[in-house]
């Protein structure tokens, strides 16, 4: 059943548009993550979805109902804010009994809701005190808690995790993610520009760039089969090294050169019509290998070195303001600057993007 | 900050020093006061407040019996005698010299005779007796003046403060002050947090506009306001009462208080307040039950301002109160004392720290809100 | 005790009468258009709209009565004769532009204008600079800003102790004429030396004043990011240095703040004029000069204009005002 | 609780009470409003007691310390008080003028004329033009003060060997005399806080009493004699004989800025650093605590000029009581103000001269009182402060700052010519 | 030779004790890393060799000179601040040059050593710009400028990246590698609580915790031979397994029993008394491999599953509050949530750690 659908929803300030044409459909039971740079319009996506900004085009239906002019609090929603927005002179108990008070539930109603919430989210120990009192992570909880006790049709997150610390970070990741499981009913839309957090997270990303919807779907299908150069960028860390080649071979496989002579074949279809153009050759720093063999990508001098332990990461070709190559491999490698390496990479792992961004694979 | 290395100890002594000089000269002229209104009346006018503090020396006139008064002259033998203790009516100390006419009062040493030009024998003792001899009966209703130099101590009173404190009505002005100050003060911002939170976080055409004016209201001086008013609340039938001057307080106030709580109710987090519409409260929930006690600072810091305003003011008070034994604020009562011609400096100065304390309380007690609550309304 | 209740009953009457308008007007507009009803998302959008003028309500129609209305009756009669009731067309600015008296106002009032406030806000950063640092510096705030809580006749009768004048051969009550003397000098009539005499009433301002300035650029200090003057000390910068060229022009905003406050005040305040001086020996202000006009001349025309002409002179700091405020949307 | 018992003390004149009482007013009241404060407020209140009691009337008497400003507020809101009592003739005369005054009538003029001591005077000084332009009496005189005099004590004029001048002749002289013995003859301070420079329209007013005509001091107050007429700038000088010599006064440099309530105290100081202090009856509540009046403080009469036959003028002032608003109780309570016993229990009190020719003198308290109502009684010539009768913009402004000027150092015909343009603005 | 040496240093502030007993020698050239977590000490043992705080105990010498009274401008140090402390009324120039003005520098010399800095960092677009029109990254940058423009002695740094979003910080991390490597005999000292920063920027590193030193050395030997239990679990993200074991044989190689009865060999040598002593067998997420032979170290069931593309992350045995136990496999594995897995691990890459936490290596 279908729980969020938005047709054609447009947002725009004055003359600046925001967003246009978003059309997405978010089924019950799912969560799903919006990501995007900085400015994309990804919380004013979620805030339109809320009620929190009003919509300036196209339709926002929720369970089947238009909900374009329904005020925040009747649109069974719930929403926990990026600086979780407890409010400051309320104990805890009285944060997440807010809503419930204002609507005028029973006292017994009201601490049941609020016990149970306090429960899943082991809160219990605070209910009694001050947000002031709290650390960073028991201020998330207690703001998802605030969302739990409405019992909403459908959670909202507004990156809420961005602003806890590093460690504090994956462990609230991973108590959402727990919490998804519990109520696998609620549906979730949550926004980050975190792509771990997208990836750890979603059931169906959701890229969005520029006020346009990029790519809609599972995370290891964004990982492993972008749309377009946008999205391979953007999912993965380091981002996706792009090469410039040109085509010269069409058909099941395409054979592309490289600007420094070599060429390679690649196992993704291309059309006659792509021959001699220019397109750009994507490779996941974690995909490529250091091989000695002749059948090699690329050969590089490394410019840096680090070494994670877990893995190295190889920089080639760097200069400020780009990172250039790089490649990461698993594991501890004795590489030294200025080495010259070869990489190598599975060419079932390459991609191949023509020069309006599309991947191959997805014409 | 206060750890940095290789400091010199010498700036913080300049430091200290610095800020005792600048608390010495805002406070010289207020503990003058303090000090002045603990003194005596005719003193007050005669020497500066600073010498009170030490003994000095005072020349200081006695006037004895007049001859014509009963019983002031006694037949000693052939003398008649006026005798006494220039201490009589109070005072002591050491007398080292004295004078018989206010030109050359310290004219003679303690213990020596003096003869006038009717003949008598004024002496003076040190210890202030005295002892006027005439061989012939003394006639006159006016006294002989004594005049005679004496080392003073410290003297203080509370007999300002008594004629304060313990003046008729002074107890009924004081309610009539509170039952005027703390409505001026709570209605004013009561109406300018509704208003403030309006203009900050509702949307409504002609909002911009609505904050212009107000910050153009600022600026309006109230005398120009007295003569409409108290003309439209006699038309209306309000006349002079305390709703009158409570709206008059309020409308001189509200500017400022709209201005400064608009501008911190605007910088609470927007998040708060969206939460709370998610949560489905109304803006009049949102304001009464997360704006109002957020905004706890700025109201408190705005009410001690209001509050020194309406405590202080005499002039709308009178205006549009009234200065009925019934109606006299505490200043209007104060300034009663005075007289019509305002000349008793004594009563002024007590007057004048009588009228501090209360303010001064309220100030102490509000003050660590003043910080933050003033700031977060005037600077972003 | 009866008066006690009648205190009370009054005061509670107020406010209660205050409150009771909010909570009741919105109670009813919540029972007009029920929130939780059928149709309540149009109920919620048409309260949406109605809300807010309740809210505003009251505070525009007391300002439109108490500062709007005034002025528009000032503007009407500042082109009326005495009673207000003859038109008179321009007389009573030209009138008023040709006045000695006037003019005097106006360059006092420019005098007032330049160094009070900047004297306030001088020694309110100087306090707030020094105090910030020391142990007892909340000891010695509470004390600068205790002129604030004074009265202006309090603040009148506590200069008049410092400024008395008496004969060279008496003894001086007034502290300053004491000091002089003190010193060997001649006793000084310091509020009728000409010209300088408006220094001195400048000051009973300045003493009360600067605790206002002081409070607020004190938060504004604090408000300064620690970095900034711990990487100015690396830079090498000495505490003067650090002060004039890191901490005061990060707290330049509220500077100006503090400094347009002040600025109104000065152009509202005849008080210390009117007890000191009365205006006389050259020391007039325009405020007090329409508080003559409007008590003593009882020419409600003129003193109409006057005040018009000190409206006037806050114009440039209210489109200040305005415009900071339409920043901020 | 009256102050006096009806019937007592056979000083009053107790038929005027018994008089009154026939008068019923219970249940009515009546409002007035003064300048009268503190003691003097006790003082009017005792008064009204006795037409309260005789009469059950309810008088609620409140007096304010800024009382112009609000008296104008007042009567322009239409919230005016049944009476007001004005502590100048001049701004009464303002008010009427915009007909905010109601006219006390023929008969209460008559009366004035009749029992009054130069009883037309009265009548002149309360007679203003209404709205319409008409001059009728508006304004009562209750309460007079007499300005013409000179403080001293007594016994520091007999260490000296100086006796009480009759004439200006030997004021000037004695005046001379006790700076050549080493003293300062002259305390004189103008300082009153808003109102400096009034104790300075006094001395001005009393000189032009004492070099000019009864006819000019009119003309002057009117203004037909200009404020720069050589007539006028010859009294300003006169003034300066004494103030503008540094010999003659206490504070040379500092007149204007010496307040006028501190200035008496230089008479009591040992040694005195002044004789002779020239100011109305009101001073000696200024004086030291405990000074017996007659004995360590006195006054004498500010003389004449024996060589310019102007007889001996006499300055004062007065409130003026008028009706600000209208009714019978308000009529009744100027009726009350006629009768002796009105003007006899405050004589009985202080600070209350007279001149009622129909009351005792006797009830007096004391006889430097008795003494003053002597002054008023027998003047030849009686004027009215003529700064009060000014318009406000003159006698409470331009004048004020004129006299703080000329002491200032201004030639008196600069001042002249300063006032008489203000003047000349406001026509 | 040595640049900076810190001797027995304390501090405390009152009756607190922040830092006690720091012996610390940096060599010039080297650019050693503080790290530790939130409150252990590091900001404040970097803001002593700065001279903002006052050294309580002990001597610190800068190239041999006792500094403990000196005062920090002149101390030949510069400090990068967490919030970037630029002086925000002054353009991006003046605050390069305020230090050198404040120093009464000539006006050339001034231009060039600020010309130079903003060509070094790539800054020089922005030289008349006011920092807040500048990106947080260019903001960074600024601050970093500032430093070099004093030429100091010794950089310090107080986690400079910590307020730039992930993608910055990866590039700004760059940045600063190859500004070290540019400037070869530059001491630095950096501190961070992110240990990816640690990792990869330091020559050495300075694990602090609770005002203690608790190890010093190349960030691969803290990697691979963490002193001790705080240090394993520190280094390294997600941080090591800790099993709670029992020794059982001692001597070259130990034996130690598992809770749930298996035992394994760990190519670790052991002392007799160790026998029967309780330990802790740590191994790495990323050490641990999916296996079908009996050579297993666990066999788990799979609680949730985090698929980066990059690498998938299982959980095991989650808690709120408490991961559990973490493999992190590299690339993409299809392994379902509730699955039940044999993890096995190469033996040399087990930890053991005695009950005192300390590396049974580091006897
Ligand atoms: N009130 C407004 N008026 C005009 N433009 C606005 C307004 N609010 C947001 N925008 C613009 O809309 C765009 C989208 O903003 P939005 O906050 O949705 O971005 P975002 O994707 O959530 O970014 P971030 O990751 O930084 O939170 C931005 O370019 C922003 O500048
Ligand atoms: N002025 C102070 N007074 C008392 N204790 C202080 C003071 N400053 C810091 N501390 C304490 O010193 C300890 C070390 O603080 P420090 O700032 O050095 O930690 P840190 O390691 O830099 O932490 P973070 O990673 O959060 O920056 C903390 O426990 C802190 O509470
Ligand atoms: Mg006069
Ligand atoms: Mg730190």
């Amino acid at each position: 059943m279908t729980s969020v659908s938005l047709k054609d929803v447009a947002k725009s300030y004055g003359r600046v548009e925001v967003l246009r044409n978003i059309d997405l459909d978010v089924e019950q039971g799912e969560l799903v993550v919006f990501v995007g740079p900085s400015g994309c319009g990804k919380s004013t996506l979620l805030r339109m979805i809320a009620g929190l900004e009003t919509i300036t085009g196209g339709e926002l239906r929720i369970d089947g109902e238009l909900m374009n002019n329904v005020p925040p609090a009747q649109r069974g929603i719930a929403m926990v804010f990026q600086t979780y927005a407890l409010y400051p002179h309320m104990t805890v108990r009285d944060n997440m009994a807010f809503g419930m008070k204002i609507a005028k539930k029973s006292k017994a109603e009201i601490t049941a809701a609020v016990d149970k919430a306090a429960k899943i989210l082991q809160l219990e120990p605070y209910l009694d005190r001050l947000p002031k009192a709290l650390s960073g992570g028991q201020r998330q909880r207690v703001a998802i808690g605030r969302a739990i006790v409405r019992n909403p049709k459908v959670f909202l997150f507004d990156e809420p995790l961005s602003n806890l610390d590093a460690a504090l970070r994956v462990a609230t990741r991973i108590e959402i993610a727990q919490l998804k499981d519990s109520m696998p009913d609620s549906t979730m839309i949550y926004v980050t520009h975190d792509q771990v957090e997208a990836m750890t997270l979603a059931s169906r990303i959701v890229v969005l760039s520029g006020g346009n919807i990029e790519q809609v779907g599972p995370p290891l299908e964004l990982y492993e089969n972008p749309r377009n150069v946008f999205v391979a960028q953007f999912i993965g860390s380091p981002a996706m090294n792009m090469l410039d080649c040109k085509v010269l071979a069409c058909g099941a496989q395409t054979r592309v050169s490289r600007e420094d002579g070599g060429d390679i074949v690649v196992p993704i279809a291309s059309q006659a019509a792509d021959e001699g153009k220019p397109v750009k050759l994507g490779v996941r720093p974690e995909d490529l290998t250091i091989t000695d063999s002749d059948d090699y990508l690329l050969e590089l001098n490394v410019d840096m070195v680090e070494a994670l332990g877990e893995t190295t990461v190889l920089y080639f070709d760097t200069a400020l303001d780009d990172p250039g190559f790089i490649a990461k491999l698993p594991g501890i490698h004795a590489i030294r600057k200025g080495t010259c390496l070869r990489l190598a990479t599975p060419p079932e792992k390459l991609h191949l993007f023509g020069t309006d961004g599309i991947s191959f694979r997805h014409r | 900050m206060d750890g940095i290395a290789g400091r010199k100890p010498a700036l913080i002594w300049a430091v200290h020093l610095s800020v005792a000089l600048l608390v010495i000269l805002w406070t010289l002229p207020t503990f003058g006061l303090l000090v002045s209104s603990f003194r005596d009346k005719d003193q007050l006018s005669v020497s500066g407040w600073w010498t009170s503090l030490t003994s000095t020396e005072r020349n200081v006139m006695v006037r004895v019996p007049a001859p014509n008064d009963d019983g002031a002259q006694v037949l000693e033998g052939s003398v008649y005698v006026i005798a006494g203790n220039v201490f009589d009516e109070g005072g002591a100390g050491d007398i080292s010299a004295f004078g018989i006419s206010s030109r050359e009062p310290g004219a003679y040493e303690a213990g020596e005779v003096v003869t006038t030009k009717d003949g008598e024998r004024i002496s003076v003792q040190e210890s202030g007796d005295y002892r006027i001899e005439s061989d012939v009966e003394m006639t006159g209703k006016r006294g002989q003046r004594l005049f005679f130099t004496v080392l003073e101590p410290p003297l203080f009173t509370l007999d300002n403060y008594r004629t304060v404190l313990w003046s008729e009505g002074i107890g009924k002005s004081f309610l009539n002050t509170m039952t005027v100050t703390i409505p001026a003060t709570v209605i004013p911002i009561l109406i300018a947090a509704f208003a403030g939170y309006a203009l900050a976080w509702m949307r409504f055409p002609g909002r911009t506009f609505l904050v212009a004016m107000v910050v153009g209201l600022i600026v309006v001086p109230l005398q120009m306001s007295l003569i409409p008013l108290l003309r439209l609340y006699t038309d209306i039938g309000i006349g002079k009462s305390y709703i009158g001057i409570w709206l008059a307080h309020t409308g001189f106030g509200l500017p400022l208080a709209i201005y400064l709580l608009r501008n911190y109710i605007k910088s609470l987090p927007k998040e708060i307040i969206e939460s709370a519409k998610v949560d489905g409260a109304s803006d009049f929930e949102i304001f009464v039950k997360i704006v109002l006690p957020l905004s706890f600072p700025a109201l408190a810091s705005f009410a001690i301002f209001q509050f020194l305003w309406t405590w202080n003011d005499l002039l709308v008070a009178t205006v549009f109160l009234g200065n009925n034994e019934e109606q006299l604020v505490m200043t209007g009562r104060l300034r009663e004392l005075l007289g019509s011609r305002g000349g008793n400096w004594e009563i002024l100065t007590a007057s004048a720290f009588v009228s501090i304390a209360v303010p001064l309380g309220v100030f102490f007690a509000l003050q660590r809100y003043l910080v933050r609550g003033l700031l977060a309304g005037s600077v972003k | 005790m009866e008066q006690l209740l009648l205190a009370f009953g009054s005061m509670a009457l107020g406010v209660g009468a205050c409150v009771l308008y909010f909570w009741g007007s919105n109670r009813l507009l919540d029972l007009a258009l029920p929130p939780r009803s059928r149709n309540a998302a149009d109920n919620i959008r048409r309260a949406n709209m109605i809300r807010p003028w309740l809210f505003l309500g009251p505070a525009v129609i007391i300002l439109s009565a108490y500062l709007v209305y005034p002025v528009f009756n000032s503007i009407y009669l500042s082109f009326h004769g005495r009673s207000g009731d003859v038109y008179v067309g321009l007389d009573n600015y030209r009138w008023l532009f040709a006045d000695a008296g006037f003019r005097e106002s106006i360059f006092n009032n420019l005098l007032w204008l330049v160094v009070v406030p900047s004297a306030s806000t001088f020694f309110g950063l100087i306090a707030a600079a020094l105090t910030d640092r020391i142990s007892w510096g909340n000891i010695a705030k509470s004390l600068i800003f205790m002129p604030m809580a004074i009265s202006f006749v309090g603040a009148s009768v506590i200069w008049k102790f410092i400024y008395d004048v008496r004969a060279a051969d008496v003894e001086q009550i007034g502290l300053l004429n004491a000091i002089v003397v003190f010193f060997g000098g001649e006793p000084q009539a310091w509020i009728a030396l000409p010209f300088w005499n408006n220094f001195f009433l400048m000051i009973i301002l300045i003493w009360i004043q600067t605790g206002f300035a002081m409070v607020i650029l004190s938060a504004a200090l604090r408000g300064i990011p620690e970095e900034t003057v711990e990487a100015a000390v690396l830079d090498g910068a000495n505490p003067f240095q650090i002060f004039m060229k890191i901490k005061v022009p990060q707290i330049w905003g509220t500077i100006a703040v503090v400094w347009t406050t002040i600025t109104i005040l000065v152009l509202k305040v005849f008080d210390i004029v009117l007890a000191m001086t009365n205006g006389q020996w050259g020391t007039q202000v325009l405020a007090n000069f329409m508080f003559d006009w409007m008590f003593r001349g009882l020419d409600f025309g003129r003193s109409a204009t006057i005040a018009l002409v000190i409206m006037a002179l806050v114009v440039p700091i209210m489109i200040w005002n305005i415009r900071e405020a339409q920043k901020d949307g | 609780e009256l102050l006096f018992k009806p019937g007592e003390d056979p000083r009053f004149n107790w038929a005027s009470y018994e008089e009154l009482q026939k008068t019923d007013l219970s249940g009515k009241s009546v409002t007035l409003f003064g300048p009268w404060l503190g003691p003097d407020k006790d003082l009017v209140e005792n008064t009204l007691a006795y037409f309260e009691e005789a009469t059950g009337i309810d008088v609620k008497y409140s007096g304010s310390d800024s009382f112009e400003q609000q008296i104008v507020i007042d009567t322009q809101a239409g919230s005016a008080p049944n009476v007001a009592v004005f502590p100048q003739p001049g701004l009464a005369r303002d008010l009427a003028a915009k007909g905010f005054l109601s006219p006390l009538g023929e008969e209460t003029a008559a009366w004035v004329k009749d029992n009054y001591a130069a009883g037309q005077s009265w009548v002149d000084l309360g007679t203003f033009a209404g709205k319409d332009g008409k001059g009728e009496l508006y304004g009562f005189f209750y309460k007079a003060d007499v300005k013409s005099l000179v403080w001293f004590v007594p016994d520091t004029f007999e260490d000296a060997g100086y006796e009480v001048p009759e004439t200006m002749e030997e004021l000037k002289a004695l005046t001379e005399q006790i700076v050549a013995d080493g003293g300062t003859p002259w305390c004189i301070g103008l300082g009153s806080g808003g109102a400096t420079g009034w104790p300075g329209t006094d001395w001005v007013e009393d000189m032009m009493l004492r070099t000019q005509t009864p006819e000019d001091y009119d003309a002057w107050v009117s203004n037909e004699l200009k404020f720069n007429d050589p007539k006028v700038v010859e009294a300003i000088e006169e003034f300066g004989w004494f103030a503008n010599n540094p010999d003659f006064v206490d504070t040379p440099n500092a007149i204007a800025a010496t307040d006028f309530r501190d200035s008496p105290k230089g008479l009591f100081a040992s040694p005195p650093a002044c004789y002779m202090h020239r100011q109305a009856s009101f001073i000696p509540s200024f004086f030291p605590e405990g000074t017996e009046m007659g004995v360590d403080a006195d006054f004498f009469y500010f003389p004449a000029y024996e060589g310019k036959d102007l007889g001996q003028p006499v300055l004062g002032a007065g409130t003026v009581f008028a009706i600000t608003n209208d009714s019978p109780e308000a009529r009744a309570l100027i009726d009350f103000l006629k009768t002796p016993i009105a003007h006899e229990v405050w004589m009985a009190q202080s600070g209350f001269l007279t001149p009622h020719k129909g009351v005792n003198t006797d009830a007096y308290a004391d006889d430097t009182l008795k003494g003053l109502g002597e002054i008023l009684l027998s003047a030849t010539t009686f004027r009215f402060d003529g700064s009060d009768l000014m318009p406000g913009a003159i006698g409470a402004g331009a004048f004020w700052t004129g006299m703080v000027d000329y002491v200032g150092g201004k030639p008196a015909e600069e001042v002249g010519n300063d006032i008489q343009t203000a003047w000349d603005a406001i026509k």
